[in-house]
């Protein structure tokens, strides 16, 4: 048996797939557009909008700031945990850049950059993160779903959402973020199966970084690609280079566009590496060597879209200096919100639990409303 | 009023299978938003026939078969809900709903507290649970403990035909995600009531038979065997006081306790093994609400501490009348040594 | 991207795999050895020996038998439900007879013609399903798993078993049968991955027989086929005609082979259709025409190797005569068996909960002897 | 005895930690048959570092890092002990192990009694549980009542280190699955011991307090918190004992029966929420046992009936010692509608 060759364009019509389900397999490298230098490659993607890139551009590097302005939030005690995307941007930035106003995000706790970049409130953001509360933010304002700690459940939640918004006619797709350590668990299988057998409009974007906290690829699987599961469900499936964002953002248009006009899911894998440790609490020495960081570090996502759009005259001293003053005034931002204390009122913890507090609440509110009372005396 | 005008549907027979059915024609015909979706509820109308002709009538966009995947089955419901629909989704079996454990706990039941209250989750998750009809292994489980324990949920269980109907609108109408428990044991018991005539509140108690001397409280499947329970004492000469909680949780303690303290003897009844069963958490609160009203300490009838045993061998695992009986006569009827308290 | 092509044998090495994943793919359609009519195809697969062809034909026939037997036992009330095999004695039989000895097979509630073929005791067999209790037969006895109902749950278990056997250096092969909708619980999902990962000694073999109870496989994926989802994890798969005894077989056999020399799990989808409604307890008329149950009769897996048996004059009178003979010396054994009312102590339902009965345990068997004793008194 | 032959080891100080370490290792030096798995506890050692050294020391063929699937970890460990070996799992977090409820349930608790005692599972679950260290979300859930209501299993609670380490010794011994629940909050604290000197057996609970007034009964997490509500008591001239359960089921009945008839008045405390929590069985069972001999209802402290808190809330959530101090001054020291009964 040989395979019939691969249509070039993603938007892969049914009946091909039907008729070839070898067409729904991932190619075997990586698709990108820029090489690590930034230079131009050949690739079947065509390359974005020079304004389009820029936004990518800028909104990685707001993004690292806001990250690195986290990170340090970490040291100083004023953030619990956080669990930084630094190396991941360019898959952050360049899907929730692909997405519509309708659409909605299910980002995961890695995924606090897609949030920035999504419009939702930095300080909001962080409400998780600082301990005020599980979540900062409204996802009705936003569309986005709260950003989801057990591995893989949100990938369903997206799927449910997609389909809901088929049943009622309306245009909205959910791209889902996970990670290849959340491949693994139930949850994404049954996801990527339902959508596939219902043609939900959703788009699954793995960020392969390579490790689920210690745990690195090689122990999580031994498929060719993570890609590659999408053919067991009927679904077409992309390998995209994960630090260069306009091959990750040409790549999510793609899927958004298909899944936008009733042709279903996409899986997409995203090659990627993260730079920090799992969250500040983990110390990534223990499994892996300083040398594996530094040849990342050579395929910086940033670097290499700076050097293209710098190389095409595109990012002139004023351009730069803008997007400096922007992420500077967001980390400024977030210092100033992140110092300032904020007190959360402990008859919170009782509001919210049913649509309607239960008497047995009402009366566990009075204890603690006496006891407060009493530790004021 | 005249005889065709305004008056009330009059009441006929009605199962239990055949009420929930009405319940869900009668919602899906209510509310647009309203999706009825589970393993083989469509075309078959689900192994138990509670969702008999459904697809047939609200088409197969509103009832649905799903692939076999319960944490999909839950969590895709989550999402609808996040999205505005009312989904009323099927756990074929008690015991295969574990799956969807994850789903159920971290998700459904915290998704309101968790953004405080931007994002309820109005899911109706349908399991019929408990044994007592000659199921194999894994299809008898009796689980509320595992819900009622899980803060944000609500959980119901029906035990007549009548309540089956209300409750299930209720339910549906609901703000709040529902575990839905249905006996099977009762699916085909029959009541002769009209529909929807008179609900009851979806958190309220129903005293069912009224008693001076002891208040048994049951639920779901045993309400049927309470209540025979307590026409069985008469022969003893125990006025025996019948409260069916319809909704676990929350708990109507009003009621109940209001119960307890009249009777001043509780025995709490149901089919699930006794070791952190509901029925402890029953006894724990009423003993702390009504301690001086006590008599003797509320005492429970439970299954045993057993995995759910097969079918020849049920019958010896399940509260029965008897079981029950002998519990009430435990509770120091001619207490020697205790003098009677006030009121007594 | 023109895919290379597939080897001959599905003995792949696993460098092979490595170079060119799309080797891991099952062929477009079912592998077969025997059309309907009982002729011989053209096939990569080797036909298997004679005396193998007539201990599957012998063994179908048997396990049809007792099959038909119990479905009658449930008519008469004797059998509280029984989910027949009728139709799918291909892979049942071909499958086990491919077990050696020390292998373990990890049944699903529809196989108890597997079970009989592996040689469980007919009655032990039907313990579960006449209620006496949920499992008749010692498990390490004929090296069978517990036939197993949560969907999918027990291929984690013979993962875990076929681990063990690798950790303690023994050569163990756990098959695990599972059915079309058992492939979309996350257990599944899971149990492929560990497999894969761990390269341990499993066969997975999926009897896709067209429903889960009333649901089509369309309504169960969208894949061009279940084999499809091995590449997924990196796992070769095969599709096989699963009405064809002497192709399954080969097909186990070979995966087998594989798994008891290091080469790691297989995943094979054998295509069969259920004859009778799911249990006695399901009415298939509510979600199947009457044609499509025809059309599969005449693919009957008996009928077929008889045909070829008969032809090729492997199959005398004789021979026929003691097969049935068997069949009916068993079929009447079992009646006996099932006409004899076994009791069943009360006091076991406390035996076993754990190793030792708790006190707590020790009192509820008090409760219960007494209440016995006053029952018979 | 000379000082060098047979003394035993000088007693010192060791964290929670540290015992639970060595107990693993002991256990893997002990019996080939022991492996340790789950989600980086190989090369990482563990998120909490139980597992610290020992992929190194044991090789990875027993010490390994899984594939990120709870129910993968759990349904893989049964089959494995049904192939002769002893597993001793992690789940990560508390929560993280929902995934694998019906592996849990469905198997691991009743494989045992389903193959009539052919097949047993002789497997320990490990798992990090309950709150006090700041955690987001899904991180410092308490789930002891899920598994304690699960017939066939034994959960296991340790409070101190010296108890970690005999406990966990004892589980990976036990033939019968384990639930251990291993108290986050303490994993740091100290206690100057020699680890395994004199164990008590699993199913044993301890007074670790002795007090004629009141019985605190405590576990886990909670038995630091006890013993000091318990110090603190003295103050206000009460004498409180406190049982540290160790193991949750199945109960030690005699022990904390004993304990509540001197005394008289009990309270239990956990972590987890209320509403059907451990402390409803504790409550009601003692209720059962020692109805005539207390003077006021068991009374429960414990989590408020929410999700569990976010960190800059969770203080309140938790039982404190002055909530049980509270609780403690509720028991109807100078009852004057009730007489003391009789032995008060
Ligand atoms: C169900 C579940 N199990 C375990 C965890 C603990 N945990 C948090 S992150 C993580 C690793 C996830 O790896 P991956 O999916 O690759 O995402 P990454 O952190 O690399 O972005 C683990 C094991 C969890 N959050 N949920
Ligand atoms: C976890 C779980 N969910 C649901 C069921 C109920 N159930 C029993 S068999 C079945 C259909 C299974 O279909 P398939 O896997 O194709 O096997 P077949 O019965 O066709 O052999 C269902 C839904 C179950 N046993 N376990
Ligand atoms: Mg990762
Ligand atoms: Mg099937």
């Amino acid at each position: 048996m040989v395979a019939p060759p691969v249509p070039e364009s993603a938007q892969l019509p049914e009946e091909l797939s039907d008729r070839h389900p070898e067409a729904l397999l991932p190619t075997p490298t990586p698709l990108h557009l820029l090489d690590a230098n930034g230079r131009e490659v050949d690739s079947r993607l065509s390359m974005p909008e020079e304004d389009v890139l820029l936004d990518l551009y800028r909104r990685m590097v707001v993004g690292r700031r806001f990250d690195a302005q986290a990170t340090a939030l970490t040291k100083q005690g004023r953030l619990a945990v956080y669990p930084s995307s630094r190396g991941q941007e360019a898959c952050e930035v360049g899907a929730v850049v692909a997405l519509r106003p309708q659409d909605w995000l299910f980002p995961t706790y890695r995924d606090s950059v897609a949030l920035v970049t999504r419009g939702v409130d930095p300080m909001e953001t962080l409400t998780l993160l600082r301990g005020d509360w599980h979540l900062g933010y409204d996802p009705y304002e936003y569309r986005v779903a709260p950003q989801c700690t057990p591995l893989a459940t949100n990938t369903l939640h997206a799927v449910g959402l997609a389909h809901a918004a088929t049943v009622k006619g309306e245009d909205t797709v959910a791209l889902v973020l996970l990670g290849d350590g959340a491949t693994s668990e139930g949850d994404t299988h049954e996801a990527l199966n339902f959508a596939a057998v219902w043609k939900s409009p959703v788009v699954f974007l793995v960020q392969n970084n390579g490790y689920a906290i210690s745990v690195p690829l090689a122990k999580q699987t031994a498929a060719p690609s993570l890609a590659h599961k999408g053919i067991g469900y009927g679904m077409p499936s992309v390998l995209v280079d994960g630090n260069d964002a306009a091959a990750v953002h040409v790549v999510v248009r793609e899927a958004v566009e298909r899944a936008a006009t009733g042709h279903g899911p996409t899986l997409i894998e995203a090659l990627t590496y993260r730079i920090e440790s799992h969250t500040n609490a983990d110390d990534a020495q223990r499994y892996r060597d300083d040398a594996e960081v530094a040849a990342w570090l050579e395929r910086d996502p940033i670097d290499r879209l700076e050097r293209y759009l710098t190389a095409r005259g595109l990012l002139g001293e004023d351009a730069r200096a803008a997007i400096t003053a922007e992420a500077e005034g967001l980390a400024s931002r977030v210092r100033a919100g992140m110092n300032a204390d904020v007190e959360v009122d402990p008859m919170s913890l009782f509001q919210h639990v049913y649509a309607q507090p239960t008497l047995q609440l009402r009366a566990q509110q009075q204890l603690l409303t006496d006891e407060l009372l009493q530790e004021a005396e | 009023m005249t005889a065709t005008l305004g008056a009330p549907p009059a009441a006929a027979p009605v199962t239990m299978a055949s009420a929930l059915n009405r319940a869900l024609a009668d919602a899906l015909e209510a509310d647009d938003r309203v999706l009825v979706f589970g393993e083989d509820v469509g075309t078959l109308g689900g192994v138990f026939r509670i969702t008999d002709g459904l697809a047939a009538r609200f088409g197969d966009r509103r009832v649905f078969d799903t692939p076999l995947a319960e944490s999909g089955i839950v969590g895709t419901a989550i999402g609808m809900a996040m999205n505005g629909l009312l989904p009323v989704v099927e756990m074929q079996f008690d015991a295969f709903a574990y799956p969807a454990f994850e789903q159920v706990t971290s998700h459904l039941a915290k998704m309101r507290n968790r953004t405080r209250g931007a994002v309820g989750l109005p899911v109706v998750i349908r399991v019929p649970y408990g044994g007592g009809i000659g199921g194999v292994e894994h299809h008898c489980d009796s689980s509320e403990a595992y819900y009622t324990h899980t803060s944000g949920l609500r959980v119901v269980a029906p035990g007549t035909p009548g309540d089956a109907y209300d409750l299930l609108r209720a339910a549906i109408d609901c703000p709040d995600p529902v575990i839905f428990l249905e006996p099977k044991r009762r699916y085909w018991s029959k009541e002769t009531t009209t529909l929807g005539a008179a609900p009851l509140p979806i958190d309220r108690a129903a005293v069912r038979r009224a008693g001076s001397d002891v208040t048994l409280i049951a639920y779901g499947g045993m309400l049927a065997t309470a209540l025979e329970a307590a026409e069985a004492a008469v022969e003893e000469g125990w006025d025996v006081e019948v409260v069916d909680l319809r909704t676990l949780a929350p708990f109507d303690d009003d009621t109940v306790a209001a119960s307890v303290r009249r009777t001043g003897r509780a025995v709490v009844v149901h089919e699930a093994q006794r070791f952190g069963g509901y029925g402890a958490e029953v006894a724990a609160r009423l003993t702390e609400q009504c301690f001086h009203h006590l008599a003797a300490p509320v005492l429970r009838v439970t299954g045993f501490d057993i995995p759910y045993p097969a079918p020849k061998l049920e019958e010896h695992h399940l509260p029965s009348v008897d079981r029950i009986l002998d519990a009430v006569a435990r509770l120091q009827w001619d207490d020697q040594v205790e003098p009677p308290r006030k009121g007594y």
